[in-house]
């Protein structure tokens, strides 16, 4: 399935995901007590093209585990879908039901490793320019028609299309063609060398040529097949009332075999706390993203289990670099050394949740395990911003520099509560150093815009890690102007280390540029690193087979199963 | 009459174009752009260059304008929503059917129970009886409908296990909603739709009682109501007969008025309890910028308060015979 | 002339009538121990200022006193029955049956929001059981009995498409509808233009000698009284004063409030040095009534004895009753009161 | 003249954010030593709130002389005395209308006080990790919130947010309302159309939505700023109330008698018309304030209100509402203390019209 790095908007996005359980596979936890299902952290191996036997026996095993079939899966989701079209979709409930309807190439191991899917198998060229696939032939479109090497094309042909502006048009950006070979033989050639390449090439669902092709780009945005989709996954698209629910049901002759569960119904409920009531009273049967504050409420029902994972976003709290205010490094490591990081995540993560020391997280294969770190110690902080002229030299209680009181405003977008919080955590932190903090709450777009105009003095914001190692867009100085680097980080020797990495095969090289990459930023603090949040799902305890995984909640969701004396629907 | 109907209709054609284009004017004056929502750092400034060319959001304003009014009034076309991946028309067409069903129903509610006890209040006026009524529906009244609602949900949606009667969202049982009969689907809907019709009738209920009571209280002082007694009517006769139909005509008129109200309200109560109606989309159209569908959001609702008037005013005609529509 | 308090069997007769309103300020006694008597197929002219206590009396009559009011003592006897021992139900029957009354602001008596037609209909239809087809005949009928040209076309309007006089002749049918023993009106002319009020007042006779009924006419116009009523009781302050036949009240009026009121008014053929006479002050307040005789501060020949003592109403002459200490042998206290 | 009082009233918006108030502070602190109850944010509150509560003591006095003039008028022997007695009793005697003036009276009083009543500072964070998430004890009567903040100073403060809103937000609205309710009346003809023609639009307006879009076109929303706009949303009513008023009178007599000597168009509107339009109008404001209070608080349910920390009972209902399950006093607390206040208002604006309004008198 298709995860891209985004940033978590209104809070009500977290791309949720999860690493394998302690837990064999099949041992459910409804057979054991445990009702709290607390899972450690692995990092995915970086560049993996070669298959992972172990995880591919682990997901046949699953799948042939005896069952029962049946029963319905009521997934909340406080979102609605906008399209259940690969190309036009940009809500994260239209991906995870796009999951569900369609086919990649490959289908993600829980270490990021590639498995068969459309594709049972793949090999490089020499010169690893080309990758070729092979397809299955026993894979049908959900209205009978065969799915071959030519949807391939049409589905990349479209990815990169101007006209239609596919949300990752950008993965497929050194892809020089895609060439058919045979109807179950399809070759990428690529312009050049670099480590993503297979990822790149199978990003994204493979869409059926044969009704889409009728479809001219720019009507893409709004043909009738985003919200009818016809797909070629183990569920077929039933019905999707808007603002209401996304039905799916088993498709008989999915080539792997019918999937166990009748229907799948993605049920959309606006309001956090109307979720949560309803998981707590059983009408819906899973939630992922649950704000931590309903943990202790949930976790007291019986028929619940919890499944925590770590986060694969972080928080963060901006200082725009082209203000004044923030220019000094030392002022920027005293303010990180003011925030009581620890206390955010305890009062308001309920203690779900990690400080990260750098933008890479410990799941990532780049990550960096002992970085510089400027843990809370206000004492450190004074001095530091003594050093640097803050004085508070009127003794009005609050720092000042040349007559110039130090004070500004935070900026953060309405509607993720913690964010909302981390505002008036941080005003009454940052008053003990004497520091004047104004919170200021903005509609999303509103905080987008001004973000992009570099309109802000410093703001508290999140990302989602994606699965590509790059940190071009976030912190390379080309990324300033209209790209996501908001807070003007520039620094020319981290340019020449990310450039250098992003291409570089050998990951031990590779590893080690990060590593210095991290450390940079880390020692530069533009950002302070915030928390990054645990992952709460809740899940009925009468499915059988819950197998979350690191590339999702959903890693398995096909798999999931009720016995027939605990069906309920 | 019906060139009567005819003007109106008329008039109220320049009066949804004034509000068409402020709205228009406005949201597009408000910050942000709808291609926001696609934002992630995959997305290269060009693609969302391509999307927003695709949407002729690259345009002057003053085109923009001119082509939207132009595809509403040559082809009553309403655009295309960027947020929802589909023509504005197929998500209104959707929505539209499920706030009528709730507000009509509120409505009635708060026709039925405000009459009622406003009615009430009145014969018993200045009993403890009619204390007490006055003192509670004005604290419904004075309830903020979120607050309500939310007091709802928990007491009787699951909140309080004991008292969980009601569901908590949504129009109908999603999972076998399918497989019930006829019946059972009717009485379905019929939980599903209580909580929030409730919460949003019941304070314009409380309401309508006051008026009700004050309005009985007046026409109970006339002559007329005096003349009928003296005929040797029967008390009831005289209030419900000589005295109901004089009292009702005012409230005709305010039900005429309360119709945005009621619209207000349901983009809350559609939010507490996931009502999938105009209110949700109108609100997330406002958020995300989603220019086209908030424009024929808001021209809708404006025409149903415009319709609504004009029904309110034609039923004052037919009850009251001293005004003539001309 | 006959002895109008002997006579046999009263159509309907009033003694010492009490109605009571009790407001936060104190107890209106708004009438305050009225009597009198009404004979059958004969006019009584109720006279007096405006707040005397005449409409409330009225509507004791009908029972019609909502509250703060209350009936507190006295009979009505509608042809021996005592109205006052009736219970709700029975006095339903003998409103706009037995009893009827016309009011007097035509414009708002009437509902607004039915036709006329429908309104008269009512009346009949509570008191006699005809069939609907039956009760509209006779609607039109009674319509057309009120002189109100077109009628069939008329019963389907409504009041606001008719005059002021149309709407008290719509009001006259509807009181009529059932003919009644005793017919009360209230002022039934005050709010008409003067044409209109003599034909109303035409109208109103012609009936009554058709229907042989009793009228009670409350009225403060003099000249009415005159033409129309056989007897009149003059009110002061809730209390009758002066009690006789038309023409002897005319030819002899005893009590100086009479007198005054008399003299208020201009008559024909009366010379222009005789100046109008004018009551000094104004009505007392129903709250608290003088002492003694309540007209003893306005009376121009009050004495210490009015302060203290009240007078009763007495037969001073035959056929002739009054209340006032100074009435000898017939004679008003007041000189040349007599013309 | 009311224009006059509106002029006054913008002004002081404005003037609020001006030095003035430093050096208010200042002598203040002078006055108290360095330890003043009162911080700049009380000052401000406390004489917006003054000149309010003045502004409409005037009036109802303005309204109370005119009423004489309109009993001369209409030839009803009653001196103004006798008319304000009359009023007076009648409020009295509404035990309901008593109640909800004392609950008005009282809420204003905890506004005032709230330095001295509340317990604890209402932005003042206590110890995070100990003192958070307490339920209601002696020292917190409310328990305290996510932020361990005494919840129960919170909604102390709250009430200063939510008043200042009812009542500035209904003065502009019925100034405004006024204005052109009194042209639209006066002259009639065309200008009256074209006005009803607006007003009409804009009661067409689903307010909520239209504010969300206007709120979003300011940065940070500043009281004022949602004071303002819920203002300009609720006018409307107020206008046909007026125009109705007005045309009626332009039927009576003294207006005829006034036009015919020939007094001119700013006498009529401000000494005849105006003068006998103010009960009704006083009446709907009254009522109005509970619905503007309404207003603000469903904002910042949705999290348009006021910026954070800054209490209203509305955010901290919207800023609670997770807290449901377990602790759940707070947002009911906080909801109990709006129904409260428009209990009140309403209470009070029933008692004034059937005191003010002679028709309703039994």
């Amino acid at each position: 399935m298709n995860r891209i790095v985004r940033i978590t908007s209104l809070g009500l996005f977290f791309t949720s995901l999860s690493c394998s359980p302690s837990s064999t596979p099949g041992d459910s936890p409804s057979d054991s007590a445990q009702r709290v299902i607390e899972v450690e952290a692995r990092p995915d191996r970086g560049r993996s093209e070669e298959h992972n036997l172990e995880f591919e026996a682990r997901w046949n095993e699953l799948y042939n585990t005896p069952h029962d079939n049946g029963d319905t899966l009521v997934i909340g989701t406080i979102g609605d879908a906008d399209s259940l079209n690969d190309l036009t979709s940009a809500a994260i409930t239209g991906s995870n039901v796009i999951g569900l309807l369609f086919l990649s190439l490959t289908r993600t191991n829980p270490d990021f490793s590639h498995a068969p899917s459309l594709a049972e198998s793949w090999q490089f060229s020499e010169d690893h320019l080309e990758l070729t696939f092979h397809l299955r032939d026993d894979v049908f479109w959900h209205d009978g028609v065969k799915t071959t090497a030519h949807d391939v094309k049409f589905t990349f042909e479209k990815q990169i299309s101007p006209n239609i502006g596919w949300a990752t048009i950008k993965w497929k950006q050194f892809i020089k063609e895609c060439v058919v070979v045979d109807d179950y033989t399809v070759k990428f050639i690529f312009e050049r060398l670099y480590p993503y390449q297979l990822m790149d090439a199978v990003v994204g669902a493979v869409l059926p040529k044969h009704i889409l092709e009728k479809v001219p780009d720019e009507e893409m945005v709004s043909t009738d097949f985003n919200r009818n989709p016809v797909g070629n996954g183990p569920y077929r698209f039933k019905v999707w009332k808007a603002q209401q629910y996304i039905e799916v049901e088993a498709n008989e002759n999915y080539f792997a075999g019918r999937p166990p569960l009748d229907r799948i119904i993605f049920k959309v409920v606006p309001d956090q706390e109307n979720l949560a009531l309803q998981l707590k009273s059983g009408e819906i049967d899973f939630m992922d993203g649950v704000p931590p504050r309903f943990f202790e409420e949930l976790a007291r029902q019986e028929n619940l289990v919890a499944y925590i994972a770590p986060g694969r976003s972080y928080s963060y709290l901006g200082w725009n670099l082209l203000n004044p205010l923030f220019q000094s490094k030392k002022v920027r490591q005293a303010l990180t050394m003011a925030i009581n990081r620890q206390e955010i995540i305890d009062s308001l993560l309920f203690e779900f949740g990690e400080i990260p020391k750098g933008p890479v997280l410990p799941i990532i294969w780049a990550h960096h395990p002992n970085l510089p770190d400027f843990p809370y110690d206000p004492e450190k902080a004074r001095q530091y911003l003594a050093e640097e002229g803050w004085k508070d030299s009127d003794g009005d209680g609050w720092l000042d520099k040349d007559g110039q009181r130090f004070s500004f405003t935070v900026k953060t977008n309405k509607g993720n509560q913690i964010r909302e919080d981390i505002l008036i955590l941080v005003q009454d932190m940052f008053k003990d150093v004497g520091i004047a903090v104004r919170p200021n709450i903005l509609e999303w777009t509103v905080f987008i815009g001004d973000m992009n105009k570099k309109d802000f003095e410093a703001a508290v914001a999140g990302w989602s890690v994606g699965l590509k190692m790059d940190m071009t867009t976030i912190w390379h100085s080309d990324s300033i102007n209209d790209k996501f680097n908001f807070v003007s980080y520039s620094n020319p020797e981290f340019d020449r280390l990310n450039d250098a990495a992003i291409f570089e095969m050998d990951s031990e090289k590779a590893k080690q540029m990060w590593w210095r990459a991290q450390e940079m930023i880390a020692e530069d603090q533009p950002y302070t690193f915030l928390y990054s949040p645990k992952d709460i799902n809740f899940v009925h305890r009468r499915f059988q087979n819950v197998q979350m995984e690191t590339v999702g909640w959903n890693y398995n969701l096909e798999q999931w199963w009720v016995p027939k004396d605990k069906q309920k629907y | 009459m019906h060139t009567y109907i005819i003007r109106r209709i008329l008039i109220s054609i320049p009066l949804l174009f004034g509000l068409l284009t402020i709205n228009f004017f406005l949201i597009h004056a408000a910050p942000g752009d709808p291609t926001d929502i696609f934002y992630n750092p995959d997305m290269d400034p060009e693609a969302r260059e391509n999307i927003r060319r695709i949407y002729g959001l690259d345009q002057p304003l003053g085109v923009q304008y001119l082509k939207y009014i132009q595809g509403v009034v040559l082809k009553f076309e309403f655009g295309y929503s960027i947020a929802k991946k589909r023509p504005v028309k197929d998500e209104i067409l959707e929505a539209l059917p499920n706030t009528i069903q709730l507000s009509a129903l509120a409505l009635l509610l708060e026709l039925s129970l405000g009459i009622g006890i406003g009615i009430l209040a009145a014969v018993k006026q200045q009993s403890t009886f009619d204390n007490a009524i006055r003192v509670t529906s004005l604290t419904f009244y004075s309830m903020p409908s979120f607050y309500l609602g939310l007091v709802l949900l928990f007491l009787f949606a699951g909140g309080v296990s004991a008292t969980h009667w009601f569901p908590a969202s949504g129009m109908v049982d999603i999972v076998r909603h399918e497989s019930m009969s006829t019946l059972g689907r009717l009485g379905d809907r019929a939980i599903h739709i209580f909580l929030p019709s409730l919460t949003l009738g019941i304070g314009a209920a409380a309401g309508i009682s006051r008026y009700m009571r004050g309005e009985l209280l007046e026409v109970i002082r006339q002559d007329y109501m005096r003349t009928a007694r003296a005929k040797g009517l029967t008390e009831r006769v005289v209030v419900f007969k000589h005295g109901l139909r004089n009292a009702l005509m005012p409230i005709i008129t305010i039900m005429g008025l309360s119709l945005p109200f009621l619209f207000s309200g349901a983009v809350i109560v559609e939010q507490v309890f996931g009502w999938p109606g105009m209110g949700r989309v109108a609100v997330d159209a406002a958020f995300q910028r989603d220019y086209s569908m908030f424009l024929a959001v808001n021209l809708i609702f404006g025409a149903m308060v415009v319709v609504g008037n004009l029904v309110a005013d034609i039923l004052y005609a037919m009850v009251d015979p001293r005004v003539r529509l001309s | 002339m006959t002895d109008v308090m002997d006579q046999t069997s009263p159509q309907i007769e009033v003694r010492n009538l009490k109605t009571y309103f009790y407001t936060e300020d104190g107890v209106v006694r708004a009438v305050d121990g009225l009597s009198y008597r009404l004979a059958k197929g004969e006019t009584l002219a109720l006279v007096g200022e405006s707040g005397c206590g005449k409409s409330v009396s009225a509507l004791s009559v009908m029972r019609l006193i909502a509250s703060p009011g209350k009936i507190v003592e006295g009979e009505i006897r509608l042809d021996g029955l005592d109205l006052l021992q009736c219970s709700e139900t029975e006095m339903r029957e003998v409103r706009g049956n037995r009893i009827s009354m016309i009011f007097q602001e035509p414009m708002t008596s009437l509902n607004p929001v039915f036709t006329i037609g429908n309104q008269i209909m009512e009346a009949i239809l509570v008191h006699q059981d005809v069939s609907r087809k039956e009760a509209r005949d006779r609607t039109i009928a009674m319509i057309r009995r009120v002189k109100i040209s077109a009628a069939e076309t008329r019963v389907d309007e409504y009041p606001h498409q008719m005059s002021g006089g149309m709407r008290q002749r719509v009001m006259i049918a509807m009181a009529l509808a059932c003919n009644p023993e005793v017919l009360i009106a209230d002022e039934p002319t005050t709010a008409l233009d003067v044409t209109i009020q003599a034909q109303i007042m035409e109208l109103l006779a012609e009936l009554q000698s058709e229907f042989q009924m009793s009228i009670l006419l409350i009225t403060h116009n003099l000249g009415l009284v005159a033409e129309v009523s056989d007897q009149v009781a003059v009110m002061y302050a809730s209390k009758v004063v002066e009690h006789t036949s038309t023409a002897e009240l005319f030819a002899s009026p005893l009590h100086p409030y009479t007198h005054g009121l008399l003299t208020s008014v201009p008559t024909l053929g009366m010379s222009k040095e005789q100046k109008l006479n004018v009551i000094p002050g104004q009505v007392p307040n129903p709250l608290h009534f003088p002492t003694g005789c309540r007209f003893h501060p306005r009376c121009p020949v009050a004495e210490q004895r009015c302060k203290q003592e009240e007078p009763l109403l007495r037969e001073v002459k035959p056929g002739h009753w009054a209340a006032c200490h100074f009435i000898e042998n017939g004679k008003s206290p007041i000189k040349g009161a007599d013309r | 003249m009311i224009l006059g009082l509106f002029g006054l009233l913008v002004g002081l918006a404005g003037w609020h954010a001006g030095t003035l108030w430093d050096t208010l502070a200042h002598t203040l602190e002078k006055l108290f030593g360095a330890n003043v109850p009162y911080t700049l944010r009380d000052l401000d509150f406390l004489v917006s709130t003054l000149f309010l509560l003045g502004m409409l003591a005037a009036l109802v006095l303005y309204s109370g002389l005119s009423c004489q003039r309109i009993r001369q008028a209409d030839r009803t022997a009653q001196g103004p005395e006798r008319q304000w007695s009359i009023v007076k009793r009648q409020f009295l005697k509404n035990r309901l209308a008593v109640a909800g003036a004392l609950i008005i009276l009282a809420l204003y009083l905890v506004a005032f006080l709230c330095p001295f009543l509340a317990p604890y500072d209402p932005v003042e964070q206590g110890d995070r990790v100990q003192e958070r998430l307490l339920s209601p004890s002696a020292e917190h009567l409310l328990g305290t919130d996510r932020f361990a903040r005494d919840v129960f100073s919170r909604i102390i403060y709250g009430s200063r947010i939510s008043l200042l809103v009812g009542f500035l937000a209904m003065g502009l609205a019925v100034t405004l309302g006024t204005a052109v309710g009194a042209v639209a009346g006066y002259y009639g003809g065309w200008v009256d159309s074209v006005i009803m023609r607006f007003v009409d639009m804009m009661l067409s307006f689903p307010t909520l939505i239209l504010i969300i879009t206007v709120i979003a076109l300011w940065r940070n929303q500043s009281i004022w700023i949602i004071i303002t706009l819920i203002g300009l949303m609720s006018w409307m009513g107020v206008a046909r109330l007026v125009r109705g008023q007005f045309m009626a009178l332009k039927e009576r007599e003294f207006f005829q008698a006034a036009r015919a000597l020939g007094a001119g168009t700013g006498r009529l509107i401000f000494q005849h018309l105006l003068p006998n339009s103010l009960t009704p109008i006083i009446v709907s404001a009254t009522l109005r304030v509970g619905n503007t209070i309404l207003l603000e608080a469903s904002l910042s349910y949705l999290g348009l209100g006021v910026q954070p920390p800054t209490p209203s009972w509305g955010n901290i209902v919207y800023d609670t509402k997770g807290n449901l399950f377990t602790e759940w006093w707070m947002p009911l607390a906080a909801g109990m203390a709006i129904v409260i206040t428009v209990v009140g208002y309403n209470l009070l604006g029933d008692g004034l019209r059937d005191a003010l309004d002679p028709r309703l008198r039994e």
